[in-house]
């Protein structure tokens, strides 16, 4: 449905464009800080348009007869490959992309205000700002998408942004390293993505979001009914759509670049490692929901157990890490591994949606809280110049605002009411309960393991015993500590939004309350986790060290990340480098180009034969000559005689 | 009076001088010897020319005139051949038509 | 101005004040300045182009000219265009020019230099605008010959083997084009007096199936060889390793489309029969193409072996497309080659110019180089980024077409064959990142004395140029598509 | 006495032919081609061609035999034999000829010659200086004419390629 009266969204991504365009032109010959300030002032419009955009869609008129709308605000054809299957670039909005607009806006605004502090005299201030620019709109592309292609051209921004921002101190090899590696992991999800693309638009004929996802048209239909190996085509194709969902989104088994994204500035592993290009995956997921509901219902409940294992097993390593970007790293797959567990339970109409609602939720409460948890262990970074858990200590005293912040994000992500996480949370394990009780019990589980690890981080950094630092730790600048504010009164209060009255699957609000039968075990054991912690970790002892060496061979495989990426390794130096790429290299050198080189050979050859008739011996020519003709001769007077 | 000589004889005999001209031409390491053997040849093909100019076609003179153009053409062939022997031997010192094996290949 | 003979006239006529200049600076700006005219020749000419269709005309070819040439056996030059050899002929000149800024400071021979590449250019203009067979294998031949010359004394490494080994196998390739080609003249038609070498006629003769079959192969072969078809790719490593950078750039960028031209306009075009029979084996040969160039990238060290094997996948696609043989895919193949074109050219020119400074082409040797030379480091980051086929460049947009083309097909034998491809984009990813890792990232190495100095005026417009027209067609590719999709009809319609 | 002639003749030909081929001393070639040419010449005078028979012995066994023995002089001792022809080659030599000859002369034996036609031949030099001249039927003014400037090429080539070159 076309509405004009929002075709001013389309200007929020463009303007970030335009921003990345003059950053990144004049970057060199700006003053640093001008550069970041020029960010800043045109995501602050871009901000601002979104909050109207979600004001007015919400509020006043995304509704008609209770239902939300879903508005295209804006629509050019972009590439036609037949009459009927084009690519449009355009700008939907519903319930979720508006959502994801507000969602991203603020946080890159908070990483933006927050860089200009973290970032300040660092070489390349103008180049990382340019690329933040980037990021930004293409994330905010990739969530105004109308067209699953377009979805695809944005996904591909996104990853080549977080590549870029990951390799921004590209002299450290680590640094590059990664970044190639987020790259090609994601890249290799991506061709899953293309191949589901491909897959799906053969069958329905149409990249088209509303066509694709109209619960009541062809689309649904088609394609369901032919199966190969035993699924539908629908559902292959929508495995293999999450399949690039899973590589953005860090799942099991793709996820190992992003631990390692790391090495990225912190400010950007908060915007785009925690906040929102890890939860694209979700959001496609999301945006999806209708077809996997309605035609690959197999493939959704995959997803669900995906998303539940990758919690747990991310949620075990994070336990044993001690760079504590890592550790927020791998709280991070766990968390979005509990929003695919929510969207692989959900339902369809009512009250049943509630998994995807609450996904929803705890995807705009994760970008929150973990955004804030981010900014403040940057924060802590920048006072003491260290990622390593062990070297920090008893800051509570020197960074007292960074203290609290983290206290706040620590117990929104552990789910301790009434901040954030509490109420997100609590509705994944009711919509999960509802549906699987096996799903259930894990992810109970990783609720007490997340906040262990989260009040392990916690009382190390803050509490434990003072270390000897370099330079005396002090606290950050004002625009940091802005940022950190900010977040922290975001999520203190964003869990009280009633969700259910905004996102849900069908788009019709419905009314939800929490069930405490469920939502007290889950505060229990969160108490319980954050208790071990503090018993652990709040000053230091041999505890955890008897601990983990009783754990013995389990806590050395959590701690090496299962060997997940030695195999990796093994396969793409041993297998693909040492025993495809050498041998074709080779094959082509010796064997291809060596026939090639041979029939030169040959020729050659027979002609060094041939030139022996030329001798040079004028009288071998003349013998040769005459009885040539005597031989003729005598041929044609006595066998051609007719 | 000529009646009595039939033209086979002197086909013969120009047949025959003309193959001792090529064996000549053949087994003659000297290049003088060979450009000998030539004019051999060349003469063997004016009798040829001259013999049916008389016995078949007496009333023009053409195998006349060209035995005369063969002689011509004789005389400058020796003249240009004679003129590349001397410069070769100038050259390699030698007219041995076997050491004269440059132009192969 | 509307007479295509104007392409020709430009380069001759530059090659002419050029035999009469005597000094480097009236060799280089005499060259720019002839290319310079023939870029803003090509720029009208689709200028007058699109006013043309606009206004109604729906002939196949426009602007078209006969000129008699050997009247007994029939052959007319005719010249003529539409969208395919348009963009085609915008890309040469494009190249060329940008070639020639290049080579702005070519020390040995410039004046010759520029001659021959020149000369080059005007076989590709020649062959890109006729459309009769026997002028189109005359400038095909025009543009081979130049090719031996440049890689033979100007070239480095193994240039006169690569050389040898380039040309031999072209003219082997075009021999089998000419009994192709000869072939096609034979049965154009029934009447003897009516023989002709015209495309367009040769379209409308019914040849029979049989015979078709017999042609195809060669006509194929003759031009996929110059596609870089496996097996018969490997003079292209070796040819534009060995090349001087602007050669390399015009070989690579516009030499290797040619091939695939001659395969959409003539193999396919017509011998439409045939090829829908035999498409299978050539399928079979370009997926393989695809996957082992970009396989065998990954493991080399040399720059230029890295593009060059990038180039065999890259173009490997171009003939894939073809073979898809409908609407979408064959708009990828054209867009693939304009895109790979462009690409490949800035990948060479880079190279060209990084090599100039560092003197070596080993990526083991090299290391962050983006601190040194920061505007060729971004240069080469965004021809890396065009050739994985990131949105927002060209090389995504023909990469798509193509596969969303390639896999409208139903059948699993097409569909397995497009996986294949698609898997490409994988492997392209991995062997570029690698280069940029190992080549402008990650510390300074500084045990080697690299000259500094990030790129001169005449580097930094040659890159411009390209980059720009690179982001042209990747940020909006409608128009460039829609025109190409018109043009294409009379092809998609023998070969449906 | 035409025919005693003839025999004489051929019998010289045919003899110092064979000399000229195998003597090893070249001089001795020489002189027995002259031999050979001056019986040659003898043989057109038998066929009434007096001119022609009085330029063969001008031209060749004046002009050319001198020519060819300048030559000799000029590249060789007179006294230096020519080293002896190796059997193999000579043989196959031989055999070559002997089997042209063969096939030729058993052609012309097999050939069915039609009787001549015995007419007087006019070869007066008013009739050689007309038809030399003429340019009408049985005219040779445009060989004659090549063959002038054929002679002036050789002239010039043979000068030129003779000519010591500087060093």
């Amino acid at each position: 449905m076309m509405n004009d009266s929002y075709s001013y969204t389309v200007a929020i991504p463009l303007i970030l464009f335009f921003s990345f365009l003059i950053i990144g032109l004049a970057g060199g010959k700006l003053k640093p800080i001008v550069s970041g300030i020029f960010g800043t002032f045109f995501l602050l419009i871009s901000t601002a348009l979104s909050y109207y955009t979600a004001y007015s869609y919400f509020f006043v008129d995304g509704k008609s007869n209770g239902v939300y709308q879903q508005l295209i605000a804006y629509d050019s054809l972009w590439l036609q490959f037949t009459d009927k299957l084009q690519i449009h670039v355009g700008v939907l909005l519903d319930p979720i992309s508006v959502m994801m607009l507000v969602v991203i806006t603020t946080v890159s605004l908070m990483v933006h205000i927050y860089s200009l502090g973290y970032m300040k005299g660092e070489v390349g201030f103008s180049r990382y700002y340019s690329f933040l620019s980037l990021f930004t709109f293409s994330m905010l592309g990739l969530v105004l998408s109308s067209n699953i292609f377009q979805t695809y051209i944005f996904w591909e921004l996104v990853g080549v942004s977080s590549y870029l921002l990951i390799g921004h101190y590209y002299e450290r090899p680590s640094a590059v390293a990664a970044s190639k590696k987020a790259f090609i992991v994601t890249r290799f999800a991506d061709m899953g993505f293309l191949v589901g693309i491909l897959l799906l638009s053969s069958f329905t004929g149409t990249f088209d979001f509303l066509k694709l996802t109209d619960p009541n048209g062809s689309a649904l239909t088609q394609g369901s009914a032919i199966s190969f190996l035993g699924l539908s085509v629908m559902t292959w194709s929508m495995l293999l759509v999450f399949m690039g969902a899973a590589g953005k989104s860090a799942m099991f088994p793709l996820h190992i670049w992003l631990p390692d994204a790391m090495e990225g500035p912190t400010p950007v592993s908060a915007l785009i490692h925690a906040a929102t290009m890890v939860v694209a995956g979700v959001y496609l997921v999301a945006r999806l929901f209708t077809v996997y509901f309605f035609a690959a219902p197999d493939a959704l409940i995959f997803i669900g157990y995906v998303g539940t294992f990758t919690s747990l097993f991310a949620a075990v390593i994070a336990c044993t890490q001690t760079d504590i970007k890592r550790v927020l790293a791998f709280s991070t797959i766990s968390q979005i591994g509990l929003m695919m567990g929510g969207l692989g339970v959900s339902g369809y109409s009512g009250p049943e949606g509630l998994g995807y609602t609450a996904s929803m939720f705890h995807l705009f409460n994760h970008a929150m809280f973990k955004a804030l948890l981010f900014l403040c262990a940057g924060s802590v970074i920048h006072a003491v110049h260290t990622n390593e858990l062990w070297d920090m200590g008893g800051l509570k005293k020197h960074l007292p605002v960074t203290h609290i912040a983290f206290l706040i994000g620590c117990l929104g992500i552990s789910g301790v009411p009434p901040l954030s996480g509490f109420f997100s949370k609590d509705e994944i394990l009711t919509a999960v309960f509802e549906k699987n009780k096996l799903l259930f019990y894990v992810q109970f589980l990783v609720a007490g393991v997340t906040a262990f690890y989260m009040f392990r981080l916690y009382f190390g950094i803050f509490w434990n015993k003072q270390r000897e630092y370099h330079t005396k730790p002090h606290e950050s600048p004002f625009s940091m500590l802005f940022a950190l504010i900010f977040l922290s009164i975001a999520s203190t209060f964003v869990g009280l939004i009633p969700f259910s009255e905004f996102v849900t699957p069908d788009l019709k609000p419905f009314t939800s309350h929490i069930h405490w039968a469920i939502a007290i075990p889950a505060i229990i054991i969160a108490v319980i986790g954050l208790v071990l912690a503090f018993v652990m970790y709040r000053k230091e002892s041999d505890l955890s060290g008897r601990l983990s060496g009783s754990l013995g061979i389990l806590y050395r495989a959590a701690y090496k990340k299962f060997y997940i990426d030695e195999i990796y390794l093994f396969i793409t130096k041993n297998v693909i480098f040492k025993h495809i790429s050498a041998p074709i290299a080779w094959f082509d050198r010796n064997v291809v180009d060596n026939t090639m080189n041979g029939i030169a050979a040959i020729t050659n050859f027979v002609s060094m034969r041939i030139r022996a008739f030329q001798s040079g011996q004028l009288q071998q020519y003349a013998y040769v000559m005459v009885s040539g003709l005597v031989i003729i001769v005598l041929v044609a007077l006595y066998f051609m005689k007719t | 009076m000529i009646e009595n000589i039939g033209i086979e004889q002197f086909l013969i005999l120009s047949t025959l001088m003309f193959f001792i001209g090529v064996y000549g031409f053949l087994v003659r390491k000297n290049l003088i010897t060979m450009l000998m053997s030539v004019e051999l040849i060349l003469n063997a093909v004016n009798i040829n020319f001259v013999a049916f100019n008389k016995y078949y076609y007496p009333e023009n003179l053409q195998g006349h005139f060209f035995a005369m153009f063969v002689i011509a053409i004789a005389a400058t062939e020796v003249a240009v051949a004679i003129a590349i022997i001397i410069s070769l031997y100038r050259k390699i010192r030698t007219i041995d038509v076997e050491q004269v094996d440059e132009m192969k290949y | 101005m509307n007479n295509l003979l104007w392409l020709l006239a430009i380069p001759l006529v530059t090659i002419f004040v050029l035999i009469f200049c005597n000094d480097k600076r009236q060799y280089r700006l005499s060259a720019a300045f002839g290319m310079g005219l023939q870029l803003l020749y090509s720029f009208y000419l689709v200028f007058r182009y699109t006013t043309e269709r606009s206004s109604g005309n729906i002939e196949q070819m426009v602007f078209m000219h006969e000129y008699k040439w050997f009247d007994s056996l029939n052959i007319v030059f005719t010249t003529g265009i539409d969208a395919i050899s348009l963009a085609l002929v915008v890309l040469t000149a494009v190249v060329t020019f940008t070639g020639i800024l290049v080579s702005w400071n070519m020390e040995k021979l410039p004046k010759e230099f520029f001659i021959s590449l020149i000369t080059l250019a005007t076989g590709v203009f020649g062959f890109f605008i006729t459309i009769d067979l026997f002028t189109m294998f005359l400038f095909y031949e025009l543009a081979v010959i130049p090719m031996y010359i440049l890689i033979g004394i100007w070239g480095s490494g193994k240039k006169e083997y690569a050389a040898m080994k380039l040309t031999l196998m072209l003219m082997g390739a075009s021999a089998l084009l000419l009994v192709g080609i000869l072939g096609l003249y034979t049965y154009s038609s029934t009447d003897v007096n009516l023989l002709s070498f015209n495309i367009l006629d040769i379209a409308n003769a019914n040849i029979p199936v049989d015979i078709q079959k017999f042609f195809f192969p060669m006509v194929f072969i003759g031009f996929g060889v110059l596609g870089a078809l496996f097996p018969l790719h490997t003079w292209s490593p070796d040819g534009h390793s060995s090349a001087p950078t602007a050669v390399s750039m015009l070989h690579a960028g516009v030499l290797m489309k040619m091939g695939g031209y001659g395969c959409l306009r003539v193999a396919m075009y017509l011998l439409p029969e045939a090829a829908k029979e035999l498409a299978w084996i050539f399928i079979i040969l370009t997926t393989i193409s695809i996957v082992y160039g970009a396989f065998g990238a990954i493991a080399q060290k040399d720059l230029k072996y890295i593009n060059a094997y990038s180039s065999v996948s890259h173009c490997g696609l171009v003939l894939f497309a073809i073979l898809m043989m409908n609407q979408t895919a064959l708009n990828g193949s054209v867009l693939q080659m304009i895109s790979h074109g462009l690409m490949t050219a800035l990948f060479f020119a880079l190279i060209g110019m990084i090599y100039e400074r560092t003197h070596t082409r080993d990526i083991r040797l090299m290391g962050g180089l983006m601190k040194i030379m920061p505007f060729l480091g971004v240069c080469y980051m965004i021809a890396g980024f065009a050739s994985l086929g990131l949105p927002g460049l060209s090389g995504f947009v023909a990469e798509i077409n193509v596969f969303v083309g390639a896999f409208m097909h139903t059948d699993s034998f097409h569909r397995v064959a497009t996986v294949i491809a698609v898997s490409s984009i994988v492997i392209t990813a991995v062997y570029i990142l690698r280069v940029i890792g190992a080549l402008l990232l990650g510390p300074l190495d500084v045990e080697h004395e690299f000259e500094t100095g990030d790129a001169r005026w005449y580097e930094r417009w040659a890159n411009i140029i390209l980059i720009v027209s690179i982001a042209a067609i990747g940020i909006a590719p409608l128009w460039l598509s829609d025109a190409l999709i018109k043009s294409l009809q009379p092809i998609i319609q023998k070969l449906q | 006495m035409e025919v005693v002639l003839f025999y004489i003749m051929a019998g010289l030909i045919l003899v110092f032919s064979v000399l000229t081929v195998t003597s090893r001393r070249i001089l001795r070639a020489a002189v027995y081609l002259l031999f050979v040419l001056i019986a040659a010449a003898g043989l057109f005078f038998i066929q009434q061609f007096a001119f022609l028979a009085a330029v063969q012995l001008t031209l060749y066994a004046g002009g050319i035999i001198v020519l060819i023995i300048f030559s000799v002089m000029l590249t060789s001792h007179v006294s230096e034999k020519l080293d002896a022809v190796s059997f193999k080659k000579a043989s196959f030599a031989l055999v070559a000829c002997i089997a042209g000859a063969v096939v030729c002369i058993s052609t012309i034996l097999s050939y069915p010659f039609p009787k001549p036609t015995n007419g007087e031949v006019d070869a007066s030099m008013k009739a050689i200086g007309t038809s030399l001249l003429g340019y009408k039927e049985n005219g040779f003014a445009l060989p004659f004419e090549v063959i002038s400037i054929l002679l002036l090429a050789a002239m010039l080539g043979a000068i030129i390629i003779a000519k010591r070159t500087e060093k």
